[in-house]
């Protein structure tokens, strides 16, 4: 453990992150549903410093999503219930197929589904695309009317799609969990042994509501929405400290994430990337270039070669 | 931030038969061009442009299109609505000689505008387009200001599109800049004609979280946000845009075409 | 559904709110182990506009909890890890009988123990006090490394210890649930018909950790500490609606609420009462008095005669 | 609220054989009496007076008398430590003729008030007590202030308590107002016997938060946090406290007697 500030300060650290056999430029993420909608909004997040891009969610059909709002403001936080609006699968994919003609910056798509032959059938389909990595949503609060309680709740659920998954799909896995459990790491050990390539966590906290006490009325149309920003950070750096314990798999680490001290504090819980999705609200995509050269230099100020290099925490700590 | 608020009707005025003007009190801090998202909380919440604010009070002006900007329309006085915003990017304010054309319902921002314009000592000249005489809007009160108008009407004896009222303007006279706002066919054939004057535009894209983080209303292929980076774009970057008035996406992210429909009927 | 400001002010609005036979003065509480360590901490807070005071939770013996910190700042919110400090049960109940000699506003005594016969053991010893109502912490994220994971994890578990419990106390009771849930309606359900008279939620969420960077370590001396503040209310708020829907027995709603229109939003999600905590902090205890009369602004505004008259939300919100 | 910091020792002087200064280089925004509470993250975070602050440093003076102390004491220049604060109540800086009586570690924080004290124009008088002359604190930097020190030995050849001496200066002289910070049984004694004249006292009590929410610094029967309200209390508060040099509060809560030993050693 270092306790001094660097007297000399190195000046060779990359940001560059091997991560499932690929190479990227940086260990920033843009995590799924936050924009990638459209081929355009990946590339403009590609272009300002995410080493990786995740597209929204992809349903087997197109899904037009819940009504507005659909997001409300909280302290430090967002709730959003977007409800996973999507063209489905074929129309993603061809923005997939646009974006790779005008980049080599890796992309993931994230499917979501409610039943392990439906996610497989989209395993199928991300795999014969020019998609990098495949990531399975099981973790959406959003649709539980629909869909009954978030798929990542249960180990079991979690390893019958990750293994389905596993059996139709020739992409490397990520399985995106919840926090909303009360063991994380039950639910991630469960993931990689059926055979999942690395996680992701967390998806959206809660789900919270937030009500209009003039209206007296929920202020989202769906009720209750997930809480993502600054807010969850605290729940989502413990929650990649208890699977980096648990897991030998890579996690990304989403949630909260708003500057590159944030970042690093990812990376010592124990990600190996690192997700930046509601802090763009406020802050724009240009954050992923800021987040970069801040996190550049913190590496260079503590002579960490590379954000793999950034030392984690010891199992010890609760 | 802009803050959420939950406001009553301070005022309604029938613009038309199918378009309305809401007015609110409240201190809104908000430039023309900017939107505001509006709901009833009952499922549905939509973007507007803000017609007019100041002085402590805000409006908006809105066509009964469909199922919100029904419930809309037939909102009393006293209703309460959920409102936030302002949002989005605004009007570059000139103070020379400049040109507004506006169609339909895209009209009424225009107005907040030109009160801006005024007081920025512009000399704006204001080209009102319409379908017909009963669904021209705003035109006592852009005379209630010291401007030019020029009202364009396609159902006239003699009928005239804004475009071809706002291209004849620009060939008799210089003007320093040209805004427009309505149906996207519209814009594009004005642009198109423009020659090399300076312009913005505003645009419109499905709009769902209304902060550039849901991704609904990015434009292609620069995958900028029309409801941070836009909606107003100025012609540097209209001019990249491969999607305008060709396609835009739908609720779901998909793709539609841009059609001849105007504004607030698509 | 009220959707316009009433044009005329009604004035005769009161906070006195019925809860488990007592007749309190506002529908305000003080949360456990938010101040109230002494009798006069508890006293400040009942006379400041508190209708209801809750201690420390209290363990058999003395615990003098975690080493510092034992708190740090998140965004819009506060991680704590105290470890239930308290000075046993038997100085616990000393400094509730001085408290009782100087106010009648009547005060919960929280306890915590780890098995049914213990929570027994202190229900018996609170029901021989001069306390109106004890309340079960089932819930306290900061002593799983002592204790294992939170006991409102299970709602078996909570069905036997508040069986337990209700056998051996006298008094009426609450269980204090924890948000570190899948479905906080099954606990709450298991909770009301194992005999509870009441709920509360929600105790801390998470729980969160924060790194240090530049050490490299946790802040908390505990690892990782429970959620507490503004960032957590649309998550009560939340939990407290689910309740709610669920359970026929009165809720005390906490979590997050720092002024009158929180209050007011927790009651429409279907509080009965309403715990002021983290939000202390800055607010100091005035806080109650503050919330106090602004709340009852609201209800002479909406003309709702006092706080159960205020319209709850209708089920079928998510 | 302030933000919490972690900062590397900037400097450290040593005070006596177990009492020494350390700095850190931050401009921290806090008045006199006014604490900070430090860590080293590896178990364990105490409140600490600030024993000097301005001109973008500010720093703590501690005595060795525990555990956490022993780590602190034993830091190096460099070594990182996680600041917050400050926090709690400072005295309020008269600008008459004023008493300053320090007993033990408790007499740093006077001198950051001094500070302050004499840059409002007053005229403080320091009574500087401690064992003995090797455990007497900051008597050189008083020096280097225009103001008057009396130090008070209690193993001199002519004993003299901090009190004494601070009742023999009050019997001849008027003062505008008297501050106190020392063991509580000291203070107590003192409080007892200075007539009318006004006080305020650094008291010290158990902190766990010092933030005011966790209960555990509380003030019988007052119920305000010697952590929000305190540390430093006016006379009209102390007078109210039944537990004032009676009893206080341990890490669990339970009452304990306040005892005759010093400040920093309880
Ligand atoms: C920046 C911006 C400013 C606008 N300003 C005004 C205005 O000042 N006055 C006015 O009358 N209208 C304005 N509109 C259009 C207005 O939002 C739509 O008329 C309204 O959403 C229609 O809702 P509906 O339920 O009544 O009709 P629907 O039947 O749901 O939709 C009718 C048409 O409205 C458009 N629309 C629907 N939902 C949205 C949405 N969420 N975002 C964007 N377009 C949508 C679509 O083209 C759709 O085909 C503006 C739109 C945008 C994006
Ligand atoms: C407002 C305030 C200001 C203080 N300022 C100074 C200062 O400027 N210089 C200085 O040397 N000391 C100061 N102290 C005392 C200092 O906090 C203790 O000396 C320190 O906590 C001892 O820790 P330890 O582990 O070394 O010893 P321990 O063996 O743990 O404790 C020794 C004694 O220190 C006291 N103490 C321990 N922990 C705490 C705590 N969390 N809060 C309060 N008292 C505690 C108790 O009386 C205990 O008996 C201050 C205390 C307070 C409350
Ligand atoms: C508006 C919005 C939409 C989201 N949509 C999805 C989604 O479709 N699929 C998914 O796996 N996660 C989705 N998420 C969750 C994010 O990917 C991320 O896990 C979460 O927001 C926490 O990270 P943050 O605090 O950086 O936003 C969404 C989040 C937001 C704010
Ligand atoms: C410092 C601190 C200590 C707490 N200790 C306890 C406790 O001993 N027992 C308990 O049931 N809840 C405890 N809680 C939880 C609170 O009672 C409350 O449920 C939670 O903080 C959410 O409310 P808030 O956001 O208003 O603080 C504690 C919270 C804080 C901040
Ligand atoms: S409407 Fe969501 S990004 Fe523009
Ligand atoms: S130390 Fe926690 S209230 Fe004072």
């Amino acid at each position: 453990m270092v306790t001094k500030i660097p007297s000399g300060e190195c000046m060779d650290a990359t940001l560059r992150t091997r991560f499932l056999e690929l190479d990227l430029a940086t260990p920033l993420v843009l995590p799924a549903g936050v924009l990638g909608t459209s081929f355009s909004s990946l590339l403009a997040c590609a272009r300002c410093g995410a080493g990786l891009v995740t597209t929204k969610s992809a349903t087997l059909t197109e899904r037009t999503g819940h009504p507005g709002p659909v997001v409300v403001e909280t302290p430090a936080g967002l709730l959003n219930a977007v409800g996973i609006s999507n063209p489905g699968i074929a129309e993603v994919l061809r923005e997939v197929a646009v974006y790779r003609r005008h980049t080599a910056v890796p992309v993931a798509v994230s499917v979501f589904a409610d039943s392990p032959a439906d996610f497989a059938e989209l395993a199928r389909r991300v795999s014969d695309s020019p998609a990098d990595l495949l990531e399975l949503n099981l973790s959406c609060p959003n649709v539980s009317g629909e869909f009954g309680a978030p798929l990542a709740g249960s180990p079991d659920t979690v390893a019958a799609i990750v293994a389905a998954v596993k059996h139709a799909a020739r992409l490397p896995l990520i399985a995106k969990l919840s926090p909303n459990v009360t063991d994380i790491a039950a639910v991630g050990r469960a993931a990689e042994q059926a055979g999942a390539d690395a996680l992701c966590a967390i998806n959206t906290l809660g789900p919270g509501m937030v009500i209009d006490t003039e209206l007296g009325l929920p202020v989202l149309s769906n009720g209750s929405g997930g809480l993502s920003g600054a807010a969850i950070r605290p729940v989502a750096v413990r929650a990649v400290h208890q699977l980096a314990q648990s897991v030998g798999i890579p996690i990304i680490g989403v949630g909260g994430v708003c500057n590159a001290v944030d970042a690093a504090e990812m990376l010592i819980a124990g990600a190996r990337l690192v997700g930046v999705g509601t802090a763009l609200w406020s802050g724009g995509i240009e954050l992923f270039g800021d987040i970069g050269r801040n996190l550049l230099a913190y590496l260079n100020r503590r002579c960490y070669p590379d954000p793999a290099a950034v030392p984690r925490l010891e199992p010890s700590h609760a | 931030m802009p803050e959420r608020i939950t406001l009553p009707i301070a005022d309604i005025a029938e613009e038309s038969p199918d378009v309305r003007t809401l007015s609110f009190t409240h201190p809104l801090a908000a430039e023309p061009g900017q939107f505001v998202m509006i709901s009833d909380l009952k499922g549905d919440e939509k973007p507007f442009s803000l017609s007019d604010c100041g002085g402590g009070s805000f409006s908006i002006t809105l066509r009964r299109v469909g199922p919100f900007t029904r419930r809309l329309f037939d909102a009393r006085r006293g209703d309460l609505f959920s409102i936030r915003g302002a949002y989005g990017s605004s009007f570059f304010v000139h103070s020379g000689r400049v040109l507004l054309v506006g169609g339909g319902c895209a009209v009424p921002p225009l107005f907040f505008l030109c009160r801006r314009l005024l007081a920025a000592g512009a000399e704006p000249t204001v080209v009102n387009g319409a379908r017909s005489a009963d669904a021209l809007l705003f035109e006592r009160r852009f005379q209630a200001l010291p401007l030019h108008q020029l009202t364009a009407l396609e159902d006239a004896p003699e009928p005239l599109t804004a475009v071809d009222a706002a291209l004849r303007l620009l060939q008799n006279n210089r003007f320093d800049a040209l805004y427009a706002a309505g149906p996207e066919m519209m814009l594009a054939s004005l642009i198109s004609n423009c020659g090399a004057l300076d312009y913005q535009l505003l645009i419109e894209r499905y709009m769902k979280c209304g902060i550039g983080i849901c991704g609904s209303c990015t434009l292609d292929p620069l995958g900028i946000r029309a409801c941070v980076e836009g909606p107003v774009l100025p012609r540097a970057t209209v001019e990249q845009l491969t999607e305008f008035g060709v396609y835009r996406r739908n609720s779901s992210g998909a793709r539609v075409p841009v059609n001849a429909r105007r504004s607030c009927e698509q």
